[in-house]
C-alpha cells in the first residue's frame, strides 16, 4: 500500500474562536470529545493499515488536590502505523491537515477533531501536545509542539529519537476537565467502542485508578474500505468544475514524462537543446510526434525556456481567455503566471489540451455507475453531445450537467465497495460475548444509497441469559463510533419504537439488546455534534426490515420456548377452577356428590 | 293474585338456574370439559328490531369453554355468579353489583375489579335471558315515585302489606320490595315520568298528582332499570299511559327515548322497554317557542347529536325533528329555565299543553 | 304543637326579611347608598370553636355597599334574593337552588352561573344567619330514612297528616316536607346513619331496625344538609343517640366528622351539627382487625389524609389515630368489603360489637 | 477616520463542505441568510463612517416559468463608503477576510456571512458575484468574480470602470432559493431591521414586483462605538500569550523610525554605511544613544545587513531560545529567518528587549480598567512583582496570571464606550412611527457586564392606538439585528412572561408592543443561528429593571386613562341598579310607594 498523501486543505483561528462548534464548549464535553478524537484516530489508522488494535487511554489528574474542573492528562497509546517523522508536526500542529479527505468510509472526517483538541488544550493549560511515533518499530521521534493560531503552524518545542521495540503513537495532552461529570459518558464510550470493534483490544485507566479492560474478542479484521470515483447522484456544480479542472490538468500533465526524451524525439544532438531549437524542429517533425511531446514543445514554445527549466516546472493551469499559463517554480518555490502567444501549431495544440477530453469519456472515466451505454442514455436526456469537449463547457451548460446527473434517474446505486461494515460474524461474536444471551441473532442487509451515498445496516438482538435490564436497550452505531446523546429524535430509537412488539411475542419488560451499525460514506447526522442519524426514507426502510427480520426470529424462538410453559400453565389452570365449577354445579343441580372430575385434571398436562 | 307473581319469578329462576347446573352437572361427570353459549353483546350483534321497537341481540353468540385455558377462569366466575344468584333467590335477599364483586372473594374466584364482575353479571344475563333484578341484584341508583297507588308488598316481612304512596310527600325511594310489589290499585289516569329530583318536589307540591289525575315518577337522570322496571308494569299491569318529560338537550331526549325503547347495553333483555311512552318535551322547540333562558351547546352535546342521527330509532317523526333543531340552534335549556316566568308556570302553562298534547297523539 | 313549630320559624323568617328590606327602604329614602354588613365567609375567618365543637365564623366581616361600583351589582342580587325568599316563605313554596338561579332571570338581575348564584344564597345565609332551608330553597339530593317513627306534616295540604316511617321497606325520600315534619313519637332507642344506599336496603331487609331498635339513616354519600338537620332533630328532639358507619377510607371519615361537628363551608350556620354522634366505623384499625379486601389508597387519599391531619379537629383521639393507621397501611376498605365473609355478615357480627362498643364510649 | 485595517486570518474549503453551520443548509434557509448578511454589511459599513444608510434590497426570479426552488438574482444596494478598488477582490473572494475582528460592537462578526452567501450562489449556479464601488462618488469600479474554494482566493472574472453620481456598494449574485416560503421571514427581518434602524431609508422589492419602503424617521445616527483593550475577566491565557507577543513586537518596532537617522545618530559621514561601520561606532558612543537607535544598531549586526536592506524589511519576532530572528523581506515579499549571534552588548540589548515591559506597565498599557493602583493590587493578589518582565514569564506563570485575572474581583466593570445603543429618542421616534400608539415609552439602562464582557438594554413599550394585535407583541434585537425565530427559548420573552401584567393593570389581550434591544461586544446567543439570547444572570436582571420601569410608567397611563371611564362606568351602574334595589326593599319592607331615590343617580356622575 503507497504512502498516505497529505494536503494542506485550510486554517484556524476561526475554530479558536468558535470552539463550540467543534464540541469543545465547555470542560465536561471538551474532556469527552478529546477521549472520542483521539481513540477514534487511533482506531482509523489501524484500521486502514490492517493492523489489530491495541489502544490505551489514559487520565490522570495533573493535581489531585484540586476539585474539577481541574487540569487533566490525556494519553492514547496505539499500535498504529505511526506518522512519519516529517508529518508529525504538521499533522499535529495544523488544523484542517490530516489524510481523510476521500470518499470513503472513514470515523473521522476532516483532520479537525484532534487538532482542535489540542488547541483546546493549549488555550486552558498553555502546555505543548507530547507525541511519539515510531513507525518501524524501532526508532521513535519524539515531539512537544505548540500550535501558532493566528498563522496556522506548528512551534516545535522540543524534539528527539530513541530506540523503541513497538511501532505505534503515543499522544498526550494537558487540558482542563471534568472528569466527575464527563466520566460516565466516557465509560460508556469505551464500553460501546469494544462492542462495535470486536477485533480491538481497548484499555481504560480513569484518575481513580480504576482499569477498564475489554480485550479483542477475534483475531480477523473486515476488509478495509477502497477509494471510488463518486456517483453522479452526490455531485454539484463544484465538484463538476473541480473534476474538469482536475481532467484538464491529467491531460496536461503527461508532457512531464515526455520532457527528458525530448532531444531524442526531435532527434536533437545537444543534451539541453533551446527553445528555439526545439520549436524549430518540432514544427517540421510534428505529424510524427506523440502527443505528450506535442505538449512538452508546446510548453516550451510558451515559455521560452529550455528543456532544463521544463523539468523544474509544474503546470497548474493554463487559462485561454485570460490567455495566461500557471506554473509552480520549484526553483523559487512560487506560483508564476507568464502570458501565451496566440497563433501557430503550437497553440492550437494547447487549444485542444484545454478544451479537455469528450463528454462521453469524461462521465465514463470520472464517475462510478456510468458505463458507455449509460453515459449515451444520459447524454440525451440532457441535451448534450458525446464528442462535445468539457473544456468549453459554459457556465449554463454547466449547471444542466449538474442538475441533469442529480434527476436523472436511471444510474445503478452507488457502489458500496467504499464502505466498510463489521461483518455478521464479527457483530455477533461481540455480541455474543459481551451480553451472553440466550437468544442471539445479527443480519447485515445488502448495499442501499441515499442522494448517491451508499450505506449499509447491520444489526443485532440478543434476548434473556445475562442481560440483567428491563425493557429494549439499543446501541447505536454509525461508522463503528458509538451515538451517545439525543436519542430522542435518532431514527433508530424511531423504528425500534413503531415496531408492534406485542406481535413478535415480545413483553414490554423483555430482556433486551439491540444493536445497529449504520456504513455509509455520509451519515446523515441531524446536528453537528454527530450524535443522531436524521431519518431519510431510505435508511429508514432498511433498518426497519432488519429489525423485522430479527425480531421474526426471535419471535420463532419464543414460541419454541413459549410451548412448553404453556402445558404447564394449562394444568395449574385445571387444577385450580374444575374443583370449583364442580363445587358450584353440584349446589346447583341440588346434588349432594361432587361429579368425578379427577381425570380431567390430567388432560392438561399433555392437551 | 300478590303471591302468585313473586313466587312464580322465584320458581321460574330457580328452575332455569337448576337446569344449567344439571347439565354442567353431568358433562363433568361424563369428563367432557362443560360450555356455556354466551351471546355475544358485541356492537355487530346489536340490532334494532322494528316490530319490538327496541335494541335486541342477534343471533351471534360464542362459546366459553371450561376447556380453554383463556376462558376458563371467566367460565368459572359465571358458573360461581349462578350458584351466588341460586342462593340470594332461593333466601329472597337482595343484593347490590358491589356486593356481588366482594362476595366472590369468599369463594376464590376474585374478580380483578368491578368492572369485571359486572361484565358477569351481564354474561349471565344474556344466558338466562333474565335481569339480574330477578336474580336479586340491585342496582345502588335511588330514584321516587309518589301518587295515588296503592300496593301490596312481597318481600320478607311484609308480605301483605299494603301501601298507598300518596301518604309521604317526599316521595317514596323505589327500591327492591317497591319493585317486587303488587300494583293493587289507582285512581290515576297518566304517569309522568320526570329527569329531576327538583321538579318532582315542585309536582308534588304542586299537587300535580291530583289536579292530573296522575303518578309522578322521579327518574333520577337516566332512569336505573329498577325505575323502568316499573314504569312498564304501570303502563301494562295498570294500563296507564306514560309521559316524560325530560331537560331540553339531547341527553334528555335520550333519556326518553332509552324509557320508550330500552338502551343498546341491555339488547338482551326484553322487559325494560315502554313502547308507547310519550317524550312530550322539553323539545328544541319548546326553547324558542316559549322563549327560555338557554346555555351554549358544547361540543360534545353536539357531536352526540350527530351520533344518535345514525341511530335508526331517530330516524323519523318528533326524534329527528328535534335533533335537527338542536342542532340548528345549537343552545339547550333546563326544566328550571320555566323558573324565569315563576315557579308555578311550568305545572300551570307547560304542563297541561303538553298533557293536551300527549292524549292527541 | 306542630303548627306552632312550623309556623314560629315562618314568623320569624318573615320578619327578620322586613327588618331588612325596611332598613334599607329607609336609607334610600334619604339619599343614603344602603350596605349589608356580610360576614366574611374567607379560610381566614372560619375558627374552630372548642365549645361548641364545630368551625364557626369569626367576627370579621366585610361591608358590601351599593355606592361600590365592584359591589353593586351583588347587593341588588343580594337585595333580589331576600326578595324572592320572603315570596317562597309567605307562600310556602319550596324550590331548588337552580330555581333560583332562573328565577332571577326575570327580575334583570340574572346571574353569570350556578355558582354565582349559590354564592350569594350562602351570602343571605350568613346575614341572616339562617339556613336556606328555612327560605324553602331545598338541595336536589336525596337521601332516605327508615324505622319506626311517627311524623306529622306541616306542609300544605298535609297539615296534621301523620306517617310511620317503617312503612315503607325501600325507606322514604327525605325533602322538604319531612325535614318540615314534626317528630312525634318512636319506639327507636338508635339512630344508624350510613354512606350507602346498598347498605341501607341490606339493614332494612335484615331488619336491623328491629333488631337493635333503631332508625337507619342513608347519607348518600356526604350528608346533605336537609339530612343533617335531620339527624340533629333525631338527636335534639328525641334524644336518640347516633352513630355512623362509613366507608374505610378518609372520606369516609370526614363524612363522619361533618356530621358530628359541620363543614368548613357552613360556618356561618349553627344548627347543622350532631356534636355527640359517634362515628364507630368502618376504621382503618377495623381493616386489619377484619382482614377485610381492600384497595390501595390513590396519591389524593393520602394528600387528603395529610391535610385533615392539619384540622384541629382531627388532633386527638380516635379520629388521629385512625388517619394515622391510614397513612400507615396505605390501604382502604368499602362497607360492602364484608360481603367477603357473607351478606349477613356486617349486620350479624359487625355492627353488634359496634353498637356496643358506641353504647360504651 | 484612517483607512480601514484589512487583514486576513484564514480560509475555505471547510466551510464548503459545512455550509449548515454558517446557516446555508437549504434553499429557503438560504435565502434568507443571505440577505441578513448583505444588508447587514451595508448598514456596519454606514454605521463605522457615520454616513445615514439607504440600503435598497431587490430580489428577482431568474426565469418566472420556474417552480420554486429556482434561480434568483439577489441585489444589495447602499451609499456606504464602498470598498477600496484594491480590496474588493479579497473581501467578496476570500472566506475569513474582513475589517470587523477589533473588540466593538457590530452586526457581523467575522466577515464569514458574505461569502459563504456568494459561495452558496457559485456552487449553486456556478455565477459569478457583481460588485460595483464607488469610494469617491466619481468613479465606480466593477467586478465578477468567481471563488476558488480550494485556495480560497478570487478568481476575477471581469473589470470595469465606469462614472457614476453616487459613492456606495452595489453586490448582486444568482443562487437557488425558495421565496414562496422564505418570503414572510424575509419581509418581516426587513420590517423590524427598519424599526431598529430608524435612521437608514430601506427599500425591499419582491420578486412578485411588491415594493416595501421604510424611510428613514431621524437624521441624526447614534455615535459610532470606538475599539478598547480588552476587560481582565475577557482574556484566556492565548489572548495574554498574543499581548505579550505585540508588545515584543512594539517594543522592537520603535527602531523602524531610527533607521533613517542612523547616520546622524552615529555621527557617520557615508548615506548608507555599512554594518562594520554601524557597529563599531555605536560600541564607542553607546551610552549616549537613544533606545530605538540602539535596537535599530543591534539589529544590523544581528543580521550584517546594511541600512538600506534595514528599511525595506519588517521583524516579526525575536525567539531567544532558538536564537532566531524572523522577518519579512519586502523587497521578494516573503518570510526570512536568520540567526542571532549570542553575546555583546547587542545581543544584550535585544534580550532586554525581548524580555519586554515590566508586568505593572504591562497591565495598565494593556487593559480596561486597571490603573496603577489596581495593577499593584492585583499583582500582590496574584503573587507577581511588579519589575518583572512579561517576556520571561514561563507557562506555569502565564497559566497562573490567566486564572488571577479571571478570579480577581476588585476590577471596575468594563468600559462600555465600545458599544453604540441606538438611544432613547431614536428608539421612541421609531416605535412612535411604526405603532402610531395611545401610550409610549423607552428607557437605555447603564451599562452592564457578564463575564468580562459589557452590555446595555434597551427598551420601548407601546400601547393602543394603531396597534392592532391582542395580547403582547415582543420584537427582540441584539446589536441592531432582529432576532426572528426559536423565541420560545428567549431570556426576553422569559422575562416578559414572567411579569405579572395584572398587577400592572394590562390585560391579557392588551394591544401592546415591547421592543427590547440588546447591546454588547459579544452577545452570548444560544445557538450557532444566533436567533436567540441566553439568559444569563446579570442580563436577565438588568431586562426585568427594564420591564419594570416601563411597565409602571404604562400603569399610571392605564390609572389615568382608566378615571374618566370609571365615572361614565358608575353612572350607569347606578341608573340600572338602584331601581332594582327600590323595587325589592318596597314589597320587603311592605310599603306601597317605592323610596325617592332619584337624586342618588346623579351623585353618579361626579363622584
Amino acid at each position: 500500500m503507497s504512502a498516505e498523501r497529505f494536503n494542506q486543505i485550510s486554517p484556524s483561528e476561526f475554530f479558536y474562536r468558535n470552539r463550540d462548534l467543534a464540541g469543545f464548549s465547555n470542560p465536561t464535553r471538551s474532556l469527552y470529545t478529546a477521549v472520542r478524537e483521539f481513540v477514534e484516530n487511533s482506531l482509523d489508522a489501524c484500521d486502514q493499515k490492517g493492523i489489530l488494535p491495541d489502544v490505551k487511554l489514559v487520565i490522570r489528574a495533573e493535581d489531585d488536590t484540586k476539585q474539577d474542573p481541574r487540569t487533566y492528562t490525556l494519553t492514547v497509546h496505539d499500535n498504529g502505523p505511526g506518522i512519519a517523522e516529517e508529518h508529525v508536526p504538521l499533522a499535529f500542529g495544523t488544523v484542517l491537515y490530516g489524510s481523510k479527505f476521500g470518499l470513503k468510509q472513514a470515523r473521522g472526517m476532516f483532520g479537525l477533531g484532534a487538532t482542535m483538541a489540542i488547541l483546546y488544550g493549549q488555550i486552558t493549560t498553555n502546555k505543548p501536545v507530547k507525541v511519539y511515533s515510531s513507525t518501524d518499530g524501532d526508532v521513535a521521534h519524539s515531539f512537544e509542539i505548540l500550535l501558532d493560531i493566528q498563522k496556522n503552524k506548528p512551534v516545535i518545542q522540543k524534539k528527539s529519537k530513541k530506540k523503541v521495540k513497538k511501532r505505534g503513537l503515543v499522544v498526550s495532552i494537558s487540558l482542563e476537565g471534568d472528569y466527575s461529570k464527563a466520566g460516565s459518558k466516557i465509560r460508556d464510550y469505551v464500553y460501546q467502542t469494544s462492542l462495535i470493534t470486536p477485533y480491538a483490544s481497548i484499555t481504560f485507566e480513569d484518575p481513580k485508578d480504576n482499569k477498564f479492560v475489554y480485550k479483542r474478542i477475534l483475531k480477523t479484521m473486515p476488509e478495509p474500505p477502497t477509494i471510488i470515483n463518486p456517483h453522479p447522484h452526490g455531485v454539484d456544480v463544484e465538484t463538476i468544475r473541480r473534476m474538469i479542472v482536475q481532467s484538464r490538468r491529467d491531460n496536461i500533465s503527461t508532457y512531464a514524462d515526455a520532457v527528458p526524451l525530448l532531444h531524442k524525439a526531435l532527434r536533437l544532438k545537444e543534451e539541453d537543446p533551446s527553445h528555439d531549437a526545439i520549436s524549430e524542429r518540432a514544427s517540421r517533425r510534428w505529424g510524427r510526434l506523440k502527443p505528450e511531446v506535442r505538449t512538452a514543445v508546446a510548453i516550451t514554445d510558451a515559455l521560452k525556456c529550455n528543456r532544463a527549466y521544463l523539468q523544474d516546472i509544474t503546470i497548474e493551469d493554463i487559462d485561454l481567455d485570460a490567455g495566461m499559463i500557471h506554473y509552480y517554480d520549484n526553483n523559487v518555490s512560487q506560483s508564476r503566471t507568464a502570458p501565451l502567444q496566440g497563433d501557430g501549431i503550437f497553440y492550437s495544440h494547447i487549444k485542444n489540451l484545454v478544451a479537455g477530453e469528450q463528454l462521453h469519456s469524461f462521465l465514463t472515466d470520472r464517475f462510478q455507475r456510468i458505463g458507455p451505454k449509460t453515459a449515451q442514455n444520459f447524454i440525451k436526456f440532457a441535451g448534450f453531445k458525446s464528442e462535445q469537449h468539457i473544456g468549453l463547457l459554459d457556465n449554463k451548460d454547466l449547471v444542466k450537467l449538474s442538475d441533469s446527473l442529480q434527476t436523472y434517474e436511471d444510474f445503478l446505486a452507488p457502489n458500496p465497495s467504499c464502505l466498510a461494515p463489521l461483518g455478521e460474524s464479527p457483530l455477533e461474536q461481540g455480541m455474543k460475548k459481551f451480553f451472553e444471551p440466550d437468544f442471539l441473532e445479527v443480519i447485515q442487509r445488502g448495499a442501499s444509497a441515499y442522494s448517491g451515498f451508499p450505506f449499509i445496516i447491520e444489526m443485532g438482538i440478543a434476548y434473556g441469559g445475562e442481560i440483567q435490564s428491563r425493557g429494549i436497550k439499543t446501541y447505536r452505531f454509525a461508522n463503528r463510533i458509538p451515538l451517545l446523546y439525543d436519542e430522542g429524535s435518532d431514527v433508530v430509537l424511531k423504528v425500534v419504537n413503531d415496531i408492534d412488539w406485542g406481535r413478535y411475542k415480545v413483553k414490554h419488560d423483555a430482556p433486551m439488546v439491540i444493536a445497529s451499525h449504520v456504513c455509509s460514506t455520509r451519515i446523515p447526522y441531524k446536528t453537528v455534534g454527530k450524535e443522531n442519524v436524521a431519518d431519510r426514507p431510505e435508511i429508514e426502510r432498511e433498518l426497519k426490515l432488519a429489525v423485522q427480520f430479527l425480531a421474526r426470529r426471535l419471535s420463532s424462538y419464543m414460541s419454541r420456548r413459549g410451548k412448553a410453559e404453556e402445558a404447564k400453565k394449562r394444568a395449574n389452570l385445571y387444577a385450580k377452577y374444575i374443583p370449583l365449577i364442580s363445587q358450584f354445579c353440584t349446589e346447583l343441580a341440588g346434588r349432594k356428590v361432587e361429579p368425578k372430575y379427577t381425570q380431567m385434571l390430567r388432560v392438561g398436562d399433555n392437551v | 293474585m300478590s303471591k302468585s307473581r313473586a313466587e312464580k319469578k322465584q320458581k321460574e329462576m330457580l328452575e332455569i338456574l337448576k337446569k344449567h347446573g344439571s347439565r354442567v352437572y353431568d358433562e363433568l361427570n361424563h369428563g367432557s370439559f362443560p360450555v356455556f353459549d354466551v351471546p355475544s353483546r358485541s356492537v355487530s350483534n346489536i340490532v334494532y328490531d322494528e316490530k319490538l321497537r327496541q335494541y335486541i341481540l342477534g343471533d351471534s353468540s360464542a362459546q366459553r369453554s371450561s376447556k380453554n385455558t383463556a376462558q376458563v377462569r371467566s367460565f368459572t366466575q359465571l358458573m360461581w355468579l349462578a350458584f351466588f344468584a341460586n342462593r340470594l333467590t332461593q333466601e329472597k335477599k337482595s343484593s347490590t353489583l358491589r356486593d356481588v364483586y366482594y362476595s366472590s372473594q369468599a369463594f376464590a374466584v376474585d374478580f380483578k375489579n368491578q368492572a369485571e364482575s359486572n361484565g358477569i353479571i351481564e354474561d349471565l344475563e344474556a344466558v338466562l335471558t333474565k335481569p339480574r333484578e330477578d336474580m336479586h341484584i340491585f342496582p345502588e341508583e335511588r330514584s321516587s315515585i309518589f301518587g295515588d297507588l296503592d300496593i301490596e308488598y312481597t318481600v320478607p316481612g311484609y308480605e301483605g302489606k299494603r301501601m298507598n304512596l300518596a301518604n309521604h310527600p317526599d316521595g317514596y325511594a323505589i327500591g327492591p320490595s317497591l319493585t317486587s310489589a303488587e300494583l293493587v290499585d289507582t285512581s290515576a289516569e297518566l304517569v309522568i315520568a320526570i329527569e329531576k329530583g327538583g321538579l318532582f318536589t315542585r309536582f308534588v307540591e304542586e299537587q300535580v298528582d291530583k289536579k292530573f289525575k296522575s303518578i309522578i315518577v322521579d327518574t333520577g337522570g337516566q332512569a336505573a332499570r329498577s325505575t323502568r322496571t316499573l314504569l312498564k308494569r304501570l303502563h301494562d299491569e295498570l294500563s296507564l299511559p306514560v309521559i316524560i318529560l325530560t331537560d331540553g338537550d339531547v341527553y334528555g331526549e335520550h333519556i326518553a327515548m332509552v324509557i320508550k325503547s330500552g338502551s343498546a347495553n341491555a339488547a338482551h333483555l326484553r322487559e325494560l322497554t315502554v313502547p308507547d311512552a310519550k317524550w312530550v318535551g322539553v323539545w328544541a322547540t319548546d326553547i324558542e317557542r316559549f322563549e327560555l333562558p338557554t346555555i351554549p351547546m358544547t361540543e360534545s352535546d353536539i357531536k352526540r347529536c350527530q351520533d344518535l342521527k345514525k341511530d335508526p330509532r331517530y330516524s323519523h317523526g318528533i326524534w329527528r325533528k328535534e335533533l335537527d333543531t338542536f342542532l340548528k340552534i345549537k343552545r339547550k335549556a333546563e326544566l328550571e329555565a320555566f323558573s324565569k316566568y315563576g315557579l308555578t308556570n311550568i305545572t300551570d302553562r307547560y304542563l297541561p299543553q303538553k298533557i293536551e298534547l300527549a292524549r292527541s297523539l
